[in-house]
């Protein structure tokens, strides 16, 4: 047992302070306002201090501390994406992940597991080839695996689906594909953050942001107006709301995204498995729970109800797969919100409206991109200018008719 | 004794010709008559049963002038949309949308007799006529409810007869419409034809599961020839 | 399972229907700038709240239009396109 | 053997004796036994082991509010021991120890528990990061309950649908009442209780009081005689969803209720004390004891210590008297406990009483799987167990009677909200939905007769929101004396095993120091202690830690808020979610004929179509290019019912497709046919075909096999948005079409058909409708693979007889039928796209060198107005072919890899084939512009990293002439 622990053993008063503290009441300026304490929010907070030396920062969160997506996704990471500008960012953000724990001294339960993404027609099967093309171009591990090798890292998965799907023909398969403990990112996040002096305000609602000739120099708040030039919007699911505040139009829908998780189990399945034709993703957490999900909510919706016909698909495509499941028993469903992006990636950088930056569209692929966005964005509100690595998502490419093309890659994106 | 076939196949022919040698001829159409003995398939028709009948003229006559084609051919236009009227033992008529019409035929009628002069296939007259190649299934039986109930998100016990309902039965949009032969409830589904065999294997194992059977066309329709 | 009534079929479970997206007019292409030709392709309202939007019950083939709020799921009214205007 | 003697009101048959194995040793219990009861009949005490600390457990609610006792039979995994219930044979065992439940090796754990307090899994075993894989695969093996059985794959139930007025979850005293007040208004009713038998409390915690036996053989016959209600037991309502469907689970299904209105008589959950080893065997809910009584006729220990702060808790003691067990004591928690009839009765029974005291921690016998006795002290002023003022009590159980909170858990799902009341000490329905009622307990109503007033009230509630009721609703009224539920039961003990949440071994210091680290909202609590998201989703375990959480942030239950609830109530397996699994695929008219001729299958969308036709033992590769060859050199013919097939007619179909599509019509002429591409509002590429006009008024379009649905549907919705008179018709399934192709496939047709198919009769992109056989198909002369060739459309019943007519009369000309995969080499030679294929989510007109195809004069059509704006900038690909060399060594380019200019991704091939009928290998796919030109060099990089030289080629590779789509009778 590693001596870290002894501490523990050997004092009587438990020797942990905060992990952050709670101001009691807001400062009435701040250098730079970040609206939304999920992990987008939280890291960016994080690399202002860290990367250049900003301090006063402060996080206003409207409920608590990585509630919303960062807290509900399936805590898949991985950076097998189809374009370029896409896998080289998401790379970008597996290799700050692997060194995170460390950085921040706090256990994410970074875990490298192998990401398949079965393909069940050949046409599915030339796009997963397309995109272990482009990844090996950028030196991402990845590559097509034929159903053989599938059969024998994932030896329970029936390569017939049962009869009730088109068959499995191969997999892109993508060693690196990781899983963590998605809250512990937040608190870790908020602990670095607040360790350099951030100041973080959970139960703290933004109900206005004041412009001056189409420029920010205010955050009205629940609990009173404070001044600023520069605010970070990292809301995800809320966006529009935030942008219908300073008369922002973007592409973006919100459409719930449902999970469900099972009794926890003794481990057997090592591998991330997803299928977009049959919009299913499942790993296994260090606790023994499948971690599952599917594809998006058909509708837009921005309330985080669960549905049983969400429960009834995404449990025959588990069956499916895995034919010896049908007896083992489903704990718990839940939602998430997505602000989904016409072409699948995200909306990040500056926009029309002076001192206002959008970290936006992370649909259902945010949580992978927590430190890379936190990092990207950082450095865009310091130079006021798209980081090099995203300037391709910036907000402008619509009206200019200049999309990603991600959308290729997949429905099921995580 | 081997059965041949005319142009005109039900789209469960290979389905019925691994099971059936005793065939009767539904107009143009060539049905299984009988599966096993009769009296046991009249039996399983009270309590439930389900009955290819595919075949039975079915025309669709859609566009704006349809229902000015039934006035003037002074055929009863069903008022509401889904509304059923029945021009004469022989043949219904199913109103499938504001001006999209179903003209249904009883088993054996042949689409001349349907009505006297259908319009001409095809779009003539500002009506878009068309010869329908669904699959209809007749399904029968005092326990019906029981196998709509896993098929059908619809409460079945509350359907009106005589009246359509386009929902989905097995997750496969079609038709449904119920009805009485004699004493015994039934109800007729109709399924586009690419999708019919998957439906209907599917029923067929329900049905089997639930103790019915599938009968032959002879045991609602005996004069069948 | 949410129900959605439509004008034709009647309440319907949810998995009867196609969701269409928001309903948007149609504007003039020949005057309309290329910005607000590119606002109307791509850019959406987004943000909770009443919405009219188009729906598609699949067994049918019926297209109609309903009013619903995006942030409790309550559908106000559905209607057809033809019947009245949608503003 | 602690078996007490039969009664009536007992569930087991003791004449009926039921034999199983538990842990590898045999036991009997009797029918109706669940296996906890049985165990604990038999003197077993460790029925499980602690997930954290592997602490020995055993029965704590008996209800299926704790998870306790989790078994494997060998095939399912993670049962409810509480609910399990006991059958001939069974061989059971515990999971999640090593070596057993008796002697679990991981037992240690407890001792290191100082080491391990909560969340210590983030502050450790994370540097150096080579080491953290060791530990996570060390903490998965220690962690998780039972093991899946690989071996085992179970069939999937069928799921069914069901409808009702009123459905009423729960059948206790309310729940009776509300489902025949409800029926008695003529409602249909369905009436659900997760227990084998209904009757709620009334089967354990009333059976000594003959009114209430009377009132419940009453109202279970008024269930029994009512056509309108239907009973499930062992039926759990499992979660509530919009618009009021319930999912209902039994041992054998779900079931998908739809009711017009809810009543949830769901009743309470028995809430523990928090004190010193509060979780050992012997400790236990007073409503567990009960249960164990006058359920199972089992006797829940031979001494126990009561903890009480209600009148139950008295009444337990009396019944426990009565039946000769004795109570070593009464520990009232309440300072100002005022003598009822209850404690008089228990003092003449003689049971020691001690008030304002409270069990301060249990002595643990050995191994920790019993306890011996317990440490009592009195409470100060403020309620805190003064050490000082301490007795010893020897007991081998502590049966705590403390307090209540509503079963919530449907409540919250359903919409309803709670607010906390301080004179009940516990949580109570503030405001519902509409069709949604509470009744009974859960409402905070513990008299008998009021539970069954209440009930009634919430069934005539219900009918008069569905309007079959219409008097006014009847007062509930509060008989006042009742007040069950204790502030804070919940004492500290430096020993750190008074547990708040007994699934995940959380206990109340791991609280205290999880808000000292911070966690102070109980949602961030929750998420960092892990209390409540054990296999027993915090039933029991939530609301202590909110009551401790109000008190270490001094704020009211209120301000403090609870976590939501989310499905399911009890866990549901997911072969019961996944039910039958539906899946149709759609099949061809010629369906059976090509397994008949042994074609490979594919899936292209919803449908199956061959891939190839297996021949002998030819190669698959083989084969295509032989099916291929036939169409160049003789006849081959495809089925291709799978196309999209649509009729648009009308006085404005002219209109509608100029604006849908991007070219024209207007000059169009009757009898002829046209290729046509139509875009979506971005400008890309959506869908192709062709559009045949066979009248002024009426045209008839085919569209891609998978897109055709999708396609129809935006058709219609653009006829409706703008105002066009057109009737569109979908014939896709109606209307059957193959594709007779190749030079001799005139002469094959000929012979069906009577109509002049001459060259000069029915030219190239003729498109007309003639008699084959008897049948009236459209014929139209098309040349997507390259050669003279024949669509014929026709009715889909019809058109197994006609294919194998033509089957017949091609013979001589060695007729063949051909797959999508020679179709696709046969249009690559003929440098033919196939959108989706070739295209991908952004390709633009301009990329796929199809803006022959659009007119951008056009006043409006779909997508035009962006081609506008995206012609300003600069095109960044084009679709040409490719031509390599036709030996080399490693492997071949393959459809998706990249091309490169040295070291530059130029482009990507889209299409290839490595042979083909022109005896060389052909590909199309995307370059940059600038190096489109025929001829440029380029390299592929293939699978095993080489590079293979390309060059750029014109298209087609084929008949660039188009003089064999022309070509005469020969």
């Amino acid at each position: 047992m590693p001596y870290r622990l002894l501490k523990y053993g050997l004092r009587s008063r438990h020797p942990e302070g905060r992990m952050f503290r709670s101001p009691a009441s807001l400062g009435d300026e701040y250098d730079v306002v970040i609206i939304g304490g999920g992990g987008h929010g939280l890291a960016a907070a994080y690399y202002l201090a860290k990367d250049h030396g900003i301090h006063n920062v402060a996080i206003l969160e409207k409920g608590y501390l990585g509630g919303g997506g960062t807290g509900r996704n399936t805590a898949i990471i991985r950076s097998n994406y189809l374009t370029e500008e896409g896998a080289r960012f998401y790379q970008a953000s597996v290799e700050l992940f692997q060194g995170l724990s460390s950085e921040l001294d706090f256990n994410l339960f970074y875990t490298e597991r192998g990401h398949f993404t079965l393909a069940h027609s050949p046409a599915s099967l030339r796009t997963q080839r397309w995109r272990a093309e482009v990844n090996k171009t950028l030196g991402i591990d990845s590559h097509v695996v034929d159903p053989a090798f599938i059969k024998q890292k994932v030896p329970e998965i029936d390569l017939s689906c049962g009869g009730h799907q088109a068959p499995i023909h191969g997999a892109l398969y993508h060693p690196p594909g990781s899983i963590a403990r998605h809250d512990a990112v937040a608190w870790a996040y908020a602990r670095g953050a607040d360790r350099q002096g951030v100041e973080i305000h959970q139960q703290t609602a933004v109900t206005g942001i004041e412009l001056r000739d189409d420029s920010v120099i205010g955050v009205h708040t629940e609990r009173g107006y404070i001044k600023t030039r520069k605010v970070l919007s990292a809301v995800a699911g809320w966006t529009p709301s935030i942008t219908s505040m300073v008369g922002l139009r973007t592409p973006l829908v919100v459409h719930p995204l449902q999970a469900m998780v099972t009794e926890p189990l003794k481990p057997w399945l090592n591998s991330i498995i997803v299928s977009a034709s049959m919009h299913v993703y499942v790993s296994q957490s260090t606790r023994g729970e499948l971690v599952a999900g599917a594809s998006l909510d058909p509708y837009e919706l921005t309330s985080m109800r669960s549905t049983l016909g969400f429960a009834e698909s995404l449990a025959g495509h588990l069956v499916d797969l895995f034919p010896c499941l049908p007896d083992i028993k489903v704990l718990r469903q839940w939602a998430g919100l997505c602000d989904m992006s016409p072409d699948f990636s995200p909306i990040m950088g500056t926009t029309p409206i002076e001192g206002f930056y959008l970290d936006s569209g992370w649909g259902t692929w945010g949580f992978k991109a927590t430190p890379i966005s936190g990092k990207t964005m950082a450095s865009t509100i310091v130079a006021d200018r798209p980081d090099p690595l995203i300037e391709k998502f910036g907000l402008s490419r619509f009206r200019d008719f200049q999309l990603v093309g991600e959308k290729g890659a997949a429905s099921v994106g995580h | 004794m081997a059965q041949t076939f005319s142009i005109q196949r039900s789209p469960l022919q290979a389905w019925h010709q691994a099971r059936c040698d005793d065939w009767c001829q539904l107009g143009d159409t060539s049905l299984p008559r009988h599966f096993t003995e009769s009296a046991s398939e009249m039996a399983a028709a009270a309590e439930l049963a389900l009955c290819d009948l595919s075949g039975s003229p079915l025309v669709e006559i859609k566009g704006p002038s349809a229902s000015l084609w039934l006035t003037t051919h002074d055929l009863p236009i069903p008022q509401k949309i889904y509304d059923v009227t029945r021009l004469d033992e022989r043949a219904w008529i199913l109103r499938t949308g504001g001006d999209e019409f179903l003209l249904r035929g009883l088993p054996g009628a042949t689409i001349a007799e349907l009505t006297p002069h259908l319009p001409p296939a095809g779009f003539h007259d500002r009506i878009l006529t068309t010869h329908r190649q669904d699959a209809l299934l007749l399904l029968s039986g005092s326990r019906l409810a029981e196998l709509m109930s896993q098929t059908c998100a619809l409460d079945f016990n509350q359907l009106e007869t005589d009246r359509v309902y386009l929902s989905r039965v097995a997750t496969v949009n079609c038709g449904l419409m119920k009805d009485r032969l004699g004493t015994c409830p039934v109800c007729w589904l109709w399924v586009d034809p690419s999708y019919s065999l998957d439906l209907w294997s599917q029923l067929v194992q329900i049905v089997d599961e639930l103790g019915g059977q599938v009968i032959g066309a002879g045991c609602f329709y005996p004069e069948l020839g | 399972m949410k129900i959605l009534t439509c004008p034709i079929n009647g309440p319907r479970p949810i998995q009867e229907f196609h969701f269409g997206g928001a309903f948007r007019e149609l504007p003039d292409q020949s005057t309309i700038s290329d910005d607000q030709w590119a606002d109307h392709v791509f850019n959406r309202e987004g943000q909770p709240g009443l919405q009219v939007e188009w729906w598609y019950h699949v067994p049918s083939g019926t297209w109609f239009l309903a009013e619903r709020d995006t942030s409790s799921d309550t559908v106000h009214r559905t209607f057809l396109y033809q019947q009245e205007d949608h503003a | 053997m602690s078996r007490l003697p039969a009664q009536d009101h007992h569930w087991i048959d003791q004449a009926d004796p039921v034999r199983f194995s538990f842990e590898g040793r045999n036991y009997q219990g009797y029918r109706g036994d669940v296996l906890s009861s049985a165990l604990w009949a038999e003197g077993v005490r460790v029925l499980g082991r602690s997930f954290k600390y592997h602490r020995p457990r055993g029965i704590y609610s008996l209800a299926g509010h704790d998870a306790n006792v989790i078994v494997d039979d060998g095939q399912r995994t993670n049962i409810r021991g509480d609910q399990l219930l006991i059958e001939n044979g069974m061989q059971l065992r515990g999971v999640n120890t090593s070596g057993g439940l008796e002697r679990d090796r991981l037992r240690w754990m407890g001792m290191f528990s100082r080491f391990l307090p909560v969340g210590f899994y983030y502050k450790a075993f994370h540097t150096p990061r080579r080491l953290f894989p060791f530990f996570e695969k060390q903490m998965r093996k220690v962690a998780g309950l039972g093991a899946i059985h690989p071996g085992h794959a179970p069939v999937a139930s069928p799921k069914d649908y069901d409808f009702c007025d009123v459905l009423v979850v729960g059948s206790g005293p309310a729940g009776l009442a509300a489902a025949t007040a409800a029926a008695d208004c003529g409602l249909k009713v369905m009436l659900v209780e997760e227990q084998p038998r209904a009757g709620g409390s009334l089967c354990w915690q009333w059976t000594a009081d003959p009114v209430a036996t009377q009132l419940l053989s009453e109202q279970l016959a008024a269930v029994q005689d009512s056509p309108n209600i239907t009973l499930r037991c062992e039926t759990q309502a499992a979660g509530c969803y919009a618009d009021n469907w319930v999912a209902l689970v039994d041992r054998r299904r779900l079931t998908k209720l739809r009711a017009r209105a809810i009543v949830l008589a769901t009743g309470v959950i028995e809430q523990p004390a928090v004190f010193q080893n509060n979780d050992l065997p012997g400790v236990m809910l007073a409503s567990a004891a009960q249960r164990l009584l006058h359920q199972y006729a089992v006797s829940p220990c031979r001494r126990p210590v009561i903890m009480t702060a209600n009148d139950e808790g008295y009444q337990l003691a009396n019944e426990l008297a009565d039946l000769e067990i004795p109570v070593a004591g009464i520990v009232d928690l309440r300072c100002d406990a005022d003598p009822t009839t209850w404690q008089n009765r228990t003092t003449e029974n003689g049971i020691p009483l001690f008030p304002a005291h409270a069990v301060y921690k249990a002595h643990p016998g050995r191994g920790k799987k019993s306890i011996k006795a317990v440490t009592i002290c009195r409470l100060d002023d403020s309620a805190v167990p003064d050490r000082r003022d301490r007795q010893h009590l020897r007991c081998d159980g502590v049966l705590m009677s403390v307090g209540w909170q509503p079963n919530s858990a449907l409540i919250s799902q359903a919409g309803g909200r709670f607010e906390y009341s301080d004179e009940l000490n516990q949580l109570v329905p503030s405001q519902l939905p509409d069709e949604l009622f509470v009744a009974g307990r859960a409402n905070g109503i513990y008299g008998l007769a009021d539970q069954v007033a209440d009930g009634r009230r919430a069934g005539l509630a219900a009918a008069r929101q569905l309007g079959t009721w219409h008097q006014p609703l009847p007062e509930t009224t509060l008989s006042p004396e009742r007040v069950p539920s204790h502030a804070y039961p919940i004492f500290s003990h430096p020993g750190k095993k008074n547990f708040v949440d007994l699934d995940e071994d959380v206990h109340l210091a791991d609280i205290v120091n999880a808000h000292q680290e911070g966690y102070d909202n109980v949602e961030l609590l929750k998420r960092f202690t892990t209390v409540g998201m054990g296999p027993s989703q915090g039933k029991i375990s939530n609301f202590p830690a909110v009551r401790i959480l109000a008190r270490l942030n001094n704020a009211s239950i209120a301000e403090t808020g609870t976590t939501t609830s989310r499905p399911f109530y009890q866990p549901v397996p997911l072969g019961h979610l996944a039910g039958r699994r539906f899946h149709a695929n759609r099949r061809t008219p010629l369906d059976q004929w090509h397994r008949d001729a042994a074609a490979v299958m594919v899936h292209a969308g919803a449908w199956l179509r061959p891939e190839y036709y297996r021949r002998d033992d030819h190669s698959r590769d083989e084969l295509i290019l032989a099916e291929a060859q036939a169409v160049r050199d003789s006849v081959g013919m495809i089925d291709l019912s799978t196309l999209g097939k649509i009729h648009v007619c009308g006085p404005q179909a002219v209109e509608f497709l100029e604006q849908v599509y991007t070219g024209r019509f207007k000059r169009q002429r009757n009898g002829t046919l046209r290729y046509a591409i139509a875009l979506d509002e971005t400008g890309v590429i959506i869908e192709d075909g062709i559009v045949a006009r066979l009248a002024d008024d009426h045209f008839y379009l085919s569209a891609t096999s998978s897109g055709a649905a999708t396609f129809y549907r935006g058709l219609q919705r653009w006829a409706i948005q703008l105002g066009l008179d057109v009737t569109l018709s979908n014939a896709t399934g109606q209307m059957a079409a193959f594709n007779l192709a190749g030079p001799a496939s005139r002469k094959v047709l000929a012979q069906l058909t009577t109509a002049d198919i001459s060259a000069e009769a029915f030219p190239y992109l003729a498109a007309r409708q003639v008699d084959i056989l008897d049948t009236s198909a459209l014929l139209i002369r098309v040349g997507f693979v390259g050669e003279l060739g024949y669509e014929i459309h026709l009715p889909a019943n019809q058109a197994a007889a006609v294919w194998e007519e033509l089957m017949q009369s091609g013979q001589d000309q060695q007729i063949r039928p051909f797959g999508v995969e020679a179709q696709r080499l046969l249009r690559l030679e003929k440098g033919h796209l196939i959108v989706g294929h070739d295209t991908d989510a952004l390709t633009l007109p301009s990329e796929a060198d199809v803006e022959w195809a659009v007119a951008a004069d056009k006043p409006f059509f779909v997508g035009g107005r962006s081609l506008q704006i995206i012609a300003q900038r600069p095109l960044t690909r084009k679709l040409v072919g490719f031509r390599f060399a036709d030996q080399h060594p490693g492997p071949w380019p393959e459809e998706c890899q990249l091309v490169f200019d040295g070291t530059e991704m130029v482009g990507r091939i889209t299409s290839i084939s490595r042979q083909s009928t022109l005896g060389h290998a052909v590909a199309m796919g995307f370059v940059k512009p600038e190096l489109a030109s025929a001829g440029t060099k380029l390299e592929v990089r293939v699978s095993d990293g080489s590079r293979v030289v390309v060059a750029v080629s014109d298209l087609p590779f084929y008949d660039p002439q188009n003089s064999r789509q022309q070509l005469e009778s020969d």
